[in-house]
């Protein structure tokens, strides 16, 4: 049921919603995440940041992580679109919609479906700074704190 | 026993590092688990020591599922290197 | 900071997240709620919904609301747009945006705004059945014990 | 004392039956809370009767802030009621 998308081009969130909805008229709710480029690490100014991913497992991984959250939470859809290669500060990487009868398996679901995404799907960031040099950006312990407090994958 | 072929992937620093994405590998015998194949790869030239010899965290997946350093691997298996994983 | 707007149209998504994020490159997530009106109520058929407010006190608390989100929560932006006047199944009755540097704050935000926002802003539907009939929706329980999880008003 | 003047809103379903959505009131000096501007009403006809005599809850809000029935009023206010809030 869940549409899983890695994609080069830019994420149009109301394509992605409208296409989530179009003819249903079942849904209560609309969760969503969109996750953004910024365009400062940790006090140094990012001029570009490129995600690498690894074709396959990356399609595998999402499709996993929706299906456990359909497992978790009543939903009547669920989007999990991902951009890869080179973007720019203020460009979309993620988008993850939830949508459900009421609003808290939405609400729960799409913070679930971001917690998890972030540490078990196989993405890197790398960041490029002013100054011309690139860093592969370190994951967060914050993360890992985040998608622990789901406990383990079900069944 | 003949060697066991193996389609090895690498990610991110880890790719930089060996100076490649992907290889096929045929390692002897007595490499049966993932921790094996790291032991094994460090052996192979100072890219492959940049790579797997350092203090920071390598992940692994055996046919694109995560997998500890002692899963088993076999012969055709595709075994991926990375770093701990960072998109959203 | 916060955008609050009560409007008979239609509401524009995407017009919305674009408002927000307009020329921002500090936001590192945005989370929103979209609710929508179904077309089923109790077993029932509903062919519309209206939705009547106090106009001056419904801005007043959107506003009381969006402001408590951003005391409890470091937020870089925050929306609440509702519908009033008549509206068919499918429709978005109501649009919550909540930005933020780091994803947990607007995930925590965008669920609290819309608690809070069913439970505290002067908003009554009225759901009109295929059968011809009218009837002023029900508080909801569930609606008092989701908001209540957020405790009392702060300051 | 003189009477207060206030002004009263009704919503939703209170509306419908008091009959009208907004109206001016002069009340007599004891009525100085919601409580009592509630029993008022309820004598002002069968339309306030079945408004405010019913088991189902009705909420206020006195200057556009929720109150309580022990609130106190005072001339000029502006008095909404209406049943619990639906909206989102």
């Amino acid at each position: 049921m869940a549409t899983i998308r890695v994609q080069h081009e830019a994420i149009d969130v109301a394509a992605d919603i409208a296409a989530l909805t179009a003819g249903r008229f079942d849904i209560g709710g609309i969760a969503s995440f969109i996750g953004t480029v910024r365009d400062m690490a940790k006090g140094r100014r990012i001029t570009a940041m490129t995600l690498e991913h690894y074709p396959g497992m990356t399609e595998r991984a999402l499709a996993a992580i929706a299906a456990e959250a359909e497992r978790r939470w009543r939903l009547l859809g669920c989007t999990l679109v991902h951009r890869v290669g080179p973007m720019a500060p203020g460009e979309t990487i993620v988008l993850v919609l939830a949508a459900s009868a009421h609003r808290q398996d939405a609400l729960e679901a799409s913070a679930f479906l971001i917690d998890w995404l972030k540490t078990r799907a196989p993405f890197w960031k790398k960041e490029s700074f002013a100054d011309g040099t690139e860093e592969w950006v370190d994951a967060r312990e914050a993360d890992d704190l985040a998608a622990a407090r789901w406990g383990a994958l079900s069944g | 026993m003949a060697e066991s072929s193996l389609h090895l992937l690498y990610f991110a620093w880890l790719r930089e590092r060996v100076g490649l994405g992907a290889e096929d590998v045929a390692v002897p015998p007595g490499v049966a688990t993932v921790a094996d194949l790291i032991a094994w790869l460090r052996r192979r030239g100072p890219g492959y020591e940049a790579a797997f010899g350092t203090t920071a965290p390598v992940r692994c997946a055996v046919n694109q599922e995560f997998a500890t350093p002692d899963a088993a691997i076999a012969a055709g298996d595709e075994i991926a290197f990375f770093p701990p994983v960072t998109g959203g």
